[in-house]
């Protein structure tokens, strides 16, 4: 029978392994002594905790290019957007602590002589309002976006170019300080998050186990539209666009919701990121960031969804270590492996893991690398 | 029912349908009409609107000018491709093209007609029914001992049976099948004459081919297009004596 | 065997990778943690403070180090990336243990590290010229405060040029726009019309100036002598020179002052058609003194490049290494707490002949110095404070700050509220 | 202060009177020119400028000469004995109050040289200028002319008329008139009549100065002057409203020939050969530094060729761009055919690398990539004006697209690229050797992206981010334009330069740069394909 497995290896290792971090390394952080070789440091916890926020957007990436087909160099925007939903919550919190001491009004809007909060900061002093934002801001930019890019079947690379635009448009408003969101400093200075003060490492560690079992429920989740009908459909869109239409799927519809849902996803994740980094600012929305995080996808293995979170973790993780050992050569290491990976590991990671072990994952969805794309250049035409 | 003053009982009508791209004229006042369980072979040289036919039919371009009716009620020049799906068109292209990725059996069950909207699609678990169903056309297009297997990994001849299995999924009343002999053998052709002429007891077929032995196989009414319109139509016979047709596509 | 061989291959290179990585452990050392981008778009500017701190470590291990040991630089690349800023300044303190982060450049990255130094108890100094409106335990600030900077410079060219009409041209962030909002006030207090205030943003790295430009010749062909007062940042200022040589902008018509223009932003443009242009410095390096003299020599030593320029945060962080090292033999050690408590009363001689102090309120005194761009990427300096300006962390000139002071030896306090008599701002 | 400049310029016309009317004044007593010279010594810009007037004042024989000296840096001083020297064009000292040469204890001596500072600097410029009211270039007569029409100094008006008695050249005569109308029209003492002809004379100039001359007027003007220098205004005004419409196109077009410079590269190795060539704006960069590097060697080897430097940067730049291009065809990207997302991934990896690369060799700082002197200054035509370097690059981006239209329609290599990116199989099976085209096609564009990079040197920053500004612009252009089509990269680059200068005046730089963005995106809804789409059953999703 041809029925997908909902889990397969891969993912139940995923799956095991992500929940073990989320029991084990707060644990380890909190309970053992520090010069106990297996605890965990301090600065590593948030570091950690960065890297599985951007496994969340790489697999939410995974999501709408591995699956759908739908490259976007923009998806920076959504994960910026559910971070500055977080960040002004985590402003508001901040109260009269600020310098200034000013009860209502962020530091930044009291030296440019704001004199009241604007009407898009009311209800952020709530958590679940903002909780609602970090969602449903970037679903609705995703949803407008979409419906109209779909609609019109802007496809290829006309799509990706335009994702990258709209990043590049939100990064430029951002950066304006009369947007009101802080202008180039972006929030930060953050005190509590739900009355916990973020720096404590008790605070630290949950988050850290918060974003490990949200990167779980986001796998399980994607998991379970991929191996749905509906993924058949998408993944059935991506290879034979044209072919679902004359069967009488609406191409569009699907695009959108796997779009949509990829959006929130991403958002989540930057809600996750925000308080453990300990600033947003309009960079995130960078087009070069947007291009990171498909570097990521594609690195682990595109259309794979654990390979798109373990492509998120090694190349941040190499960043990280490069740019400490390497300061002044790291830019060579990093390109170096971009540009190995797309030579020798044309199914990223995970391909060359399942090759080295000759596992045949026949009950796994199918990668889009090798034979899927047409053997044309695609703009070409 | 009448869509632009016309009154009809065909299934599918076209009227005075042109189309043109930059310049250059694909249909030009192409009029055509076919009846219900009507199968009907359309012959013609290179360039002369048969492809574009079936785009103006199937809802992927729309022209210039003209009327497109399928059931005398659905005014074909105004849905999108979906929809047209959706009121029973099903078309076949020239190249076989199936979903690669997927196994032969999740083709066919893509293809079945069921709601088509994404959140029942999300939703949906596979009935009985469906597959039963399934089962009955991998019968009928002789591919059960391949339902577990890639799509991409089928013979030529087989995806084209694939896709008219997948075609049959959609229970459509109107199946347009752009050259089904194309790069088959001589059995599988005269195999893939029988499917067809089965499918017709039940469905509409619109045909087009360039193998005249195959056309002739068939045996029905046989349409010629030229320079994006008719040029003759009858039986094969009557239009393969036709002067124009000889001059301009059969050849002296 | 193929993909026995690539397996191979990505291995072999990470391994090597980690044996160039290994560090080289020597006899106990104190580190100083540098944190300066060295890609991205502030490698630029940032690149050069890093080298300049470590001709300032070689130069005091040569001097036989601090407390008797050594001093072990330790460089990391935050990459021009802010919340990377946070990550390799926590990396920094807490995993090699240095003793005192030298870093920073843009006013969102120390925005970014602030927290950490805080809450693991380090100390940052920071050399850069900025908006003010911060004082911070943790954080010493070398570079000019506003009114070391751009109310001199508003002064020279009220005085000297008579300019009665301003355009305050700014990339649109934070430091512009503080910088903006106090020059305004300020104008306005010395009898400005609004309607002779032209306000301009533009992003970063805005290449195009033609328009903007233009809109500035318009602005000053009134009759009126006119000024541009720049906080136009590093990248955008090639361009905007090079549009105003083009169209004509001579200094004697409208001069630009400038206060993110040094000696390195000029070595990339032809200055002929900028003579007369100025900026707004606490150092430049034609300054000529006798420390600077031999700064500039052991620099240009350093990096091998005879030509090699100095510039005016090279020379804050010279200040402010030396004050730590001070601060730290009169603590008896190099532990933060001790640190912090020691540096406010520490003096240094700078490089232009005064002696800097490091205030209370964690800023230093500076003079202020006014240049004009010469033919050769110079500065001739034009005037100079009589004194040295004590850094203000609080303008006077803005509402929400007017009643605040810093004082971290009296009242421990960064943002002490002279009306309320309270620590914590406003208050309310 | 306004004063000082209107002093400075009194100061230069009683000189040019003086000599005018009376010739040189007697050289009554040597003091008053001692005095001024030893004023220099001072190191005092006041004194300095003192020092400018006491010459002024005393018509000092050696005057021109001290200021030319002075304004070239030559001015020198001996800070013991206060001695003014000279030190001419071909590096002698004279003495500067009588030319002389200057004794050898004197030059043996640590000389310094007099400082300027901007308001000494006019002083200068109004002493001297003066004087090139009799110039023999009539060019410096009207520049001389323009300054006082700018400035409006009454006490001008005997030079003025003086020297509009003498001259002959038809537009020098047409710029002192104008002058003379501009110290008219604000004359209190002036004829009624004159004044309102002067204000029609001054109206008729029609730029900013005019608009300024014909605004300040004193305040006990008759009406009737004062309806006249209205009605100037007024005229002035809807010509300048006409003139900065035209304006901002001619810098849309400008900004939309540096774009199209930036994109037309990309749009044959994108757009063409459908590589998403994310190292492109790298290509540029290494143009610009190729650029530096020629004339670093022109300028230490020949110099005698350093005018044209830029210019033989050209095939430089276009080689060694080239040479890169098809050093990372050979290497990566053809490997990578028919993978059209995965050259993404790995141009990215290289441009990281190409930047690194760059920034060890040449350090992160900015380069100087000097300004030829023709591309210096600008031309100004009824209020519109326009920089010699912003018309070089206008020109230059149209002679590049149409020589790459050329390239691509006329010659065998265009003829064997368009067959290999139309149909590979079939270009291979008639015997055309598709990985030399490949190559050959990916250098081209890296070498049109080096090109790119000897304009862009003239206007940005010479630094290994160059690149990374211009790469989301550029590719935003090519699929504006409709990706495959060079047609479309034109009008996109134009349309979108000029678009982006008409927002800017009313939206300001950032916001309009969103509005436009957004513009473009809604664009796209509406044509999926881009501005010059194809059309037809070729397209094929």
């Amino acid at each position: 029978m041809s029925r997908y497995r909902f889990l397969d290896g891969a993912g139940m290792i995923f799956l095991a392994v992500v929940l073990a971090m989320a029991a084990l390394i707060p644990a380890s952080n909190l309970l053992l002594p520090p010069d106990s070789w297996l605890h965990v440091p301090d600065h590593m916890v948030p570091l950690l905790g960065k890297y599985l926020a951007f496994a969340m957007l790489a697999l939410a990436l995974d999501l709408v290019w591995g699956y759908c087909g739908i490259l976007s160099l923009g998806h920076g925007a959504f994960f910026a957007l559910g971070g500055y939903a977080m960040g002004m919550y985590l402003m508001r919190q901040i109260g009269p602590r600020g310098v200034y001491g000013n009860p209502v009004l962020p530091d930044f809007m009291v030296f440019l002589n704001w004199t009241e909060l604007p009407w898009f900061w009311l209800g952020f002093d709530h958590f679940w309002f903002a909780l609602l934002m970090v969602v449903l801001v970037p679903g609705a930019l995703a949803f407008c976006f979409g419906w109209l890019a779909f609609r019109s079947r802007v496809t290829g690379v006309y799509l990706s170019i335009i994702t990258q635009a709209l990043t590049f448009a939100l990064m430029l408003a951002f950066f304006r300080n009369d947007m009101g969101f802080g202008g180039n400093n972006g929030l930060t200075d953050f005190k509590d998050i739900l009355g916990f003060p973020v720096q404590a490492q008790g605070t630290r560690a949950a988050l850290f186990a918060l974003t490990a079992f949200a990167l779980a429920g986001s796998y399980l989740l994607s998991r379970w539209v991929v191996t749905s009908k509906l993924g058949k459909v998408v993944v059935a869109i991506r290879d034979a666009e044209s072919r679902s239409r004359f069967i009488g799927y609406r191409v569009e519809h699907y695009k959108l919701v796997v779009f949509t849902l990829s959006a929130m996803l991403a958002g989540i994740a930057g809600a996750l990121y925000v308080p453990q980094v300990g600033i947003i600012n309009p960079s995130e929305f960078a087009p070069a960031n947007s291009i990171e995080a498909v570097i990521w996808v594609a690195v682990g293995g595109r259309g794979t969804l654990v390979g798109a979170a373990l492509g998120a973790f090694l190349v941040n993780a190499g960043k990280t270590w490069f740019t400490g050992v390497l300061p002044s050569m790291w830019l060579f290491a990093l390109g170096g492996l971009f540009v190995l990976t797309t030579l020798l590991l044309p199914k990223g990671v995970v391909g060359l893991i399942t090759d080295l072990f000759g596992i045949r994952r026949k009950s796994e969805l199918p990668a889009p690398t090798a034979p899927a794309a047409p053997a044309k250049a695609a703009p070409a035409e | 029912m009448a869509i632009g003053g016309l009154t009809t009982n065909a299934l599918l009508y076209l009227d005075n349908v042109s189309v043109t791209f930059d310049g250059f004229r694909a249909l030009n006042a192409l009029s055509l009409s076919i009846d219900a369980q009507e199968m009907r072979a359309i012959i013609g040289p290179n360039g002369a609107g048969k492809t574009t036919m079936m785009d103006v039919i199937t809802g992927k371009t729309r022209p210039n000018q003209g009327v497109a009716v399928f059931e005398a009620s659905h005014d074909l020049t105004k849905l999108d491709e979906a929809s047209i799906a959706e009121l029973g068109i099903g078309r076949k292209f020239q190249t076989p093209t199936v979903f690669e990725m997927h196994t032969v059996e999740d083709n066919i069950l893509l293809a079945l007609k069921t709601d088509r909207r994404p959140f029942p699609t999300l939703f949906s678990k596979r009935t009985k029914a469906e597959k039963e169903r399934i089962d009955a056309l991998l019968e009928r297009v002789r591919l059960t001992g391949s339902r577990d297997r890639k799509a991409g990994e089928l013979s030529h001849g087989q995806k084209q049976w694939l896709e008219i299995g997948m075609l049959l999924a959609q229970e459509p009343k109107l199946l347009l099948v752009d050259e089904p002999a194309a790069g088959m053998t001589d059995q599988e052709t005269a195999d893939t004459a029988d499917l067809l002429r089965e499918i017709a007891k039940t469905a509409s077929v619109v045909v087009v081919e360039h193998d005249m032995v195959f056309v002739r196989d068939l045996g029905v009414k046989v349409t010629c297009l030229h320079e994006g319109s008719v040029l003759a139509e009858g039986s094969l016979d009557a239009v393969s004596t036709n002067e124009r047709v000889v001059e301009v596509y059969l050849g002296r | 065997m193929k993909k026995f061989f690539r397996g191979a291959l990505i291995a072999g290179a990470f391994a090597a990778a980690a044996i160039t990585a290994a560090p080289a452990r020597a006899e106990e050392t104190i580190k100083i943690g540098i944190l300066h981008s060295l890609s991205g778009t502030m490698a630029i500017s940032e690149t050069t403070l890093k080298d300049a701190m470590l001709m300032l470590i070689e130069e005091q291990n040569k001097k036989g180090g601090v407390l008797g040991k050594k001093l072990e630089p330790v460089v990391v690349d935050p990459a021009s990336n802010w919340p990377l800023f946070a990550e390799k300044a926590r990396e920094l303190i807490s995993n090699q243990k240095v003793a005192v982060v030298f870093g920073c450049w843009t006013s969102v990255s120390r925005k970014s590290v602030l927290p950490v130094f805080k809450e693991l108890d380090s100390v940052l100094f920071y050399p850069v010229q900025y908006e003010g409106e911060e004082s911070e335990r943790n954080v010493f600030y070398t570079g000019a405060a506003p009114n070391q900077q751009a109310i001199p410079a508003v002064d020279y060219l009220m005085k000297e040029e008579g300019v009665q009409r301003w355009v305050l041209a700014g990339t649109d962030y934070v430091y512009p726009r503080t910088t903006n909002k106090i020059l305004e006030a300020y104008l306005k207090d010395k009898g400005v019309a609004q309607e002779d205030i032209l306000i301009n943003y533009t992003p970063f790295g805005h290449s195009d100036w033609q328009t903007i430009v233009s809109d500035i010749k318009k602005f000053g062909s009134t009759g009126k002598k006119t000024a541009v007062v720049s906080t136009i940042n590093g990248d955008a200022n090639v361009p905007f020179y090079k549009e105003l040589g083009n169209q004509g902008i001579k200094a004697t018509d409208i001069p630009v002052v400038a206060f993110s223009v040094g000696e390195e932003e000029l070595a990339g443009i032809d200055t002929k058609p900028l003579v007369g242009h100025l900026a707004a410095w606490n150092y430049f390096q034609s300054v000529d003194t006798p420390d600077n003299k031999a700064f500039i020599e052991k620099w240009q030593a350093f990096t091998k490049n005879p030509k090699r320029v100095t510039n005016d945060p090279m020379e804050a962080h010279y200040i402010g290494f030396n004050m730590w090292v001070k601060a730290a033999e009169k603590a008896g050690s190099v532990e933060p707490d001790k640190v912090i408590d020691a540096l406010p009363g520490i003096e240094q001689a700078n490089l232009t002949g005064g002696v800097s102090k490091m205030l209370p309120n964690h800023h230093i005194t500076k003079p202020v110095l006014i240049g004009e761009i010469k033919d050769d990427g110079q500065f001739d300096v034009v005037e100079k404070t009589d004194d040295l300006v004590p850094g203000d962390a609080w303008s006077d000139f803005l509402p929400g700050s007017k009643d605040l002071e810093a004082d971290w030896v009296a009242k421990k306090c960064g943002n002490f509220n002279t009306k309320t008599g309270k620590c914590g701002g406003q208050g309310s | 202060m306004r004063l000082i400049g209107l002093r400075g310029a009194t100061l230069g016309l009683l000189i040019a009177i003086a000599t005018l009317l009376g010739g040189p004044a007697s050289p009554a007593s040597a003091d008053p020119v001692d005095d001024a010279l030893a004023r220099f010594a001072a190191d005092k810009y006041d004194e300095t400028d003192k020092a400018i007037e006491g010459l002024v004042a005393a018509s000092a024989q050696n005057g021109q000469a001290i200021f030319e000296a002075m304004s070239a840096g030559r001015l020198l001083y001996d800070p013991e004995s206060k001695t003014v020297l000279i030190k001419d064009a071909g590096g002698a000292l004279v003495l500067a109050k009588t030319g002389d040469p200057a004794p050898q204890a004197l030059a043996a001596k640590p000389l310094k040289t007099v400082r300027l500072n901007n308001r000494v600097r006019r002083s200068l410029e109004a002493a001297s200028g003066a004087f090139a009211l009799q110039a023999p270039d009539p060019q410096k007569r009207i520049g001389a002319a323009r300054a006082i029409f700018k400035t409006r100094e009454p006490t001008a008006l005997p030079a003025i008329e003086a020297a509009l008695a003498k001259e002959k050249d038809a537009s020098a005569k047409q710029a002192l008139e104008a002058a003379k109308a501009a110290i008219i029209l604000a004359r209190q003492d002036a004829p009624e009549a004159d004044r309102i002809a002067a204000a029609d004379i001054v109206a008729a100039v029609g730029d900013q100065d005019a608009l300024a001359a014909l605004r300040t007027l004193p305040a006990n003007t008759p009406p009737a002057v004062k309806q006249a220098a209205e009605a100037g205004v007024a005229s002035i005004e809807r010509w300048l409203g006409v003139a900065n419409v035209v304006q901002d196109v001619t810098y849309g077009v400008s900004l939309g020939s540096v774009l199209l410079l930036a994109a037309i590269g990309l749009a044959i190795t994108f757009g063409v050969m459908g590589v998403i060539n994310m190292a492109h704006g790298e290509m540029v960069m290494i143009g610009a530094y190729a650029t530096f590097l020629t004339q670093g060697f022109i300028r230490d080897y020949v110099p005698a060729l350093s005018g044209a430097s830029l210019i033989l940067a050209i095939p430089v730049a276009f080689l060694v761009a080239g040479a890169v291009g098809v050093l990372i065809e050979r290497t990566v990207i053809r490997f990578l055919y028919g993978r059209p997302l995965e050259t993404l991934l790995a141009t990215w990896g290289v441009s990281l690398i190409l930047q690194q690369a760059v920034r060890s060799v040449f350090g992160p700082t900015n380069r100087e990539v000097q300004t030829p002197e023709w591309l210096q200054g600008s031309v100004s035509f009824l209020g519109v004006s326009l920089t010699w370097n912003r018309i070089a690059i206008v020109l230059f981006a149209m002679a590049v697209f149409f020589a790459l239209m050329l390239l691509l329609k006329r010659t065998s290599l265009g003829l064997r690229v368009r067959a290999v990116t139309q149909n590979r199989r079939m270009a291979a099976s008639m015997g055309i050797r598709t990985p030399w085209v490949d190559a050959m096609t990916f250098g081209l564009g890296s070498g049109v992206a080096g090109i790119a990079g000897v304009a862009l040197s003239q206007i940005d920053n010479v630094s290994p981010n160059l690149g990374q500004s211009y790469i989301i612009d550029s590719f935003l252009v090519v699929v504006f334009g409709g990706v495959g089509n060079l047609w479309g990269t034109l009008v996109g680059a134009l349309s979108i330069g000029v678009a982006n200068k008409l927002l800017e005046p009313f939206a300001g730089a950032v916001l309009g740069k969103i509005i436009l963005l957004v513009a473009i995106i809604l664009f796209i809804q509406k044509k999926p394909r881009g501005l010059f789409a194809l059309k037809g059953r070729a397209v094929e999703a």
